[in-house]
């Protein structure tokens, strides 16, 4: 479809300037044109680099004019950066964009790690934590997940020293677009998704548990 | 077989379609699997869906597996299920009905091959829909310069549900795995189950039942049952690949007896 | 600060309506804040995104029925998407756009069937994607679909096995401008056709319970 637009732009560049003259479409039109680029670049656009992308015969400073009236006292400007043309906020609203300033870094691996280990095993205490992913959790991973409102405090454990537990919050359920955390994919669920490696680790889906030498054993009671 | 299949193609298939379905053969990777290749078939019959042919589809798509065969191409396994299937189906059809016979009838199964094909063709005609729409990075745009006024500096940490996923993949599958502690009690392992049986086969001149050799109090708790029971059979096998015991058992189900074995056979 | 937000807002709930009323700036104004809110992100925005931004008292479904009005016919519309609110160039202006065109990444005919299923099928589990297309559903093509954030897990059936499901995400229907996934092209018509139903084979129960392993102590020695 864009194509077929292309091609019958192409055949009006190459016919006489007069002709073109006639094609070129209604201001109106053009200030819709002129609205989109804007709207969509990544940077002030100059009225020549306009000129150059809406079809011949079109007068961009005439459109930039009419649309700048347009956008007279609205949520959005019209400025211009230099050369160039830009829509901007308004200053005056500056205020409602405190949101947009947060910087958003990748959580470190020990941290998901760790938030996969709660989301799956919940509610889980930190000894548990430690003896899934074989180190210790330091203190700061813990406390980073809970400033993150991702995880937070579940019920003590009647083991001895009643250790504290955590579980995964509404919150994290959110972030993560879950219904409840019960919806995680299983191990089977992920290997049949490609997340995980097909090779069937040792000791896993079967029931004689730990590290067997021996594979052909194994496979036996590995139901698929 | 071969030959009557030849009539039944003169018969009800004109030689452009042949030529057609000939055209497929050379092309059989192209396929995403039996339905796949069904549906393009089924649509060289050039009727409603629904009311296709099945005993001609079928022998459509055998006489498609047949010369696939002649010119030696692999054909994944799938398909010649599918195959085996129609031939099936085409019997069913052409025979009168068995009423002695259990089973959905023949025209049942076609009702639901037809139903299959339709929806195929149908999900096929929604997807080209879909990606036909207007598609934004390509057909509309969203704000190329979104705004960060008032740069309040917080730093947010996040992560996708994938790296959560993977993340927990890469724990459980690492190659030191260890069941949880608190599993570990219902937990019989091959090793004990060799440990405690290794000094007892001596004894074992006659066949004995393998239950005798399960540990003690692992009966009841039937997830403590199932897994001596797997650690037990597994310590059994172990030992009659190292030659020192036999293993029978008289039919399906039976119970598995286990012998000493004498050390001259050895 | 949310919260400190939500509290003014319950005050001024426990008092005369009318105080509100008067705190809440004129619904042009609310025009100008949600234009400038929408504009200025890239991502859809919820209304309760918006009534968390703006000042309290706002009525932002109320000013995005004006702000739709005002943009009707421009180069730039106000579209729903799922629950949320965002601003796009229309598509009849595409061809103006090569420059900031994305590279999609090309998906196999497989990626693209498979994500319609799931489009119009969900909430679908991958047991019944591959009933549907006759194939298996090769390693990575979820993945990919998941990566691209065009589907998420849904809830589990509440079959035997309890299998994940999968659903379109808002990402998909901002990417495809479909305001909810009811407005899918065709699916009344597919679905009056009957060819939405999941329908189970002559002579077999329920599809999607293949996998539930017996409690019968014999099967520990069936190998499969």
């Amino acid at each position: 479809m864009v194509d077929e637009t292309e091609a019958t732009h192409r055949d009006i560049e190459t016919e006489e300037a007069e002709i073109s003259l006639f094609d070129a479409p209604p201001i109106g039109e053009q200030e819709r044109m002129v609205e989109a680029i804007l709207f969509a670049s990544s940077e002030p656009v100059t009225i020549r680099e306009l000129e150059g992308r809406m079809p011949h015969g079109c007068d961009p400073a005439e459109a930039i004019a009419h649309l700048r009236k347009r956008y007279e006292g609205r949520g959005v400007r019209l400025v211009k950066v230099g050369e160039a043309w830009a829509l901007r906020t308004a200053p005056d609203l500056g205020y409602l964009m405190q949101k947009e300033t947060i910087e958003v870094r990748k959580m470190s691996r020990a941290a998901i790690e760790t938030l996969a280990i709660i989301a799956y095993h919940q509610p889980v205490t930190r000894a548990e934590i430690e003896e899934i992913r074989g180190v210790s959790v330091s203190r700061g991973t813990i406390d980073q997940l809970i400033e993150m409102e991702w995880i937070r405090f579940g019920r003590r454990k009647m083991t001895p020293g009643r250790p504290v537990t955590f579980v995964v919050t509404q919150e994290f359920l959110d972030h993560f677009g879950l219904e409840s955390a019960r919806d995680l994919p299983g191990l089977k669920e992920l290997r049949s998704a490609g997340l995980l490696d097909n090779r069937p680790p040792p000791g896993m889906g079967q029931l004689s548990g730990e590290d067997d030498e021996d594979d052909d054993q194994g496979d036996l009671f590995i139901e698929e | 077989m071969a030959e009557q299949q030849q009539l039944f193609n003169t018969d009800r298939v004109s030689v452009s379609e042949r030529l057609a379905a000939e055209a497929l053969v050379v092309d059989v990777g192209a396929f995403e699997g039996p339905l796949d290749l069904l549906l393009t078939l089924a649509r060289t019959q050039k009727v409603d869906l629904l009311q296709i042919s099945m005993v001609a589809l079928a022998e459509q798509y055998l006489a498609f597996v047949e010369k696939a065969k002649e010119l030696r191409l692999e054909l994944a396994a799938d398909y010649l299920v599918m195959a085996a299937w129609l031939a099936f189906l085409k019997s069913r059809l052409l025979l009168p009905p068995d009423p002695t016979e259990e089973g959905p009838s023949g025209e049942e199964l076609a009702a639901h091959l037809a139903f299959q094909l339709e929806r195929l063709e149908a999900m096929r005609t929604a997807a080209a829909n879909l990606m036909a729409r207007d598609q934004k990075g390509r057909d509309f745009f969203a704000r190329g310069i979104p705004e960060d006024v008032e740069r309040v500096r917080s730093v947010r940490y996040t992560a996708t549900l994938l790296d959560l996923m993977q993340g927990y993949a890469r724990i459980r599958t690492k190659d030191e795995f260890r069941p949880f502690v608190f599993d570990r009690e219902h937990i019989d392992t091959m090793e004990r189950a060799l440990e405690r049986m290794k000094p007892l086969i001596g004894y074992a001149k006659e066949w004995t039942d393998l239950v005798m050799y399960m540990p003690d109090g692992w009966q009841g708790d039937s997830m403590r049952t199932r897994s001596a029971t797997a650690a037990t059979f597994a310590a059994t096998l172990e030992l009659v690949k190292e030659g020192k015991i036999e293993l029978r058992q008289g039919e399906t189900f039976a119970p598995i007896q286990i012998r000493r074995r004498a050390p001259r056979d050895g």
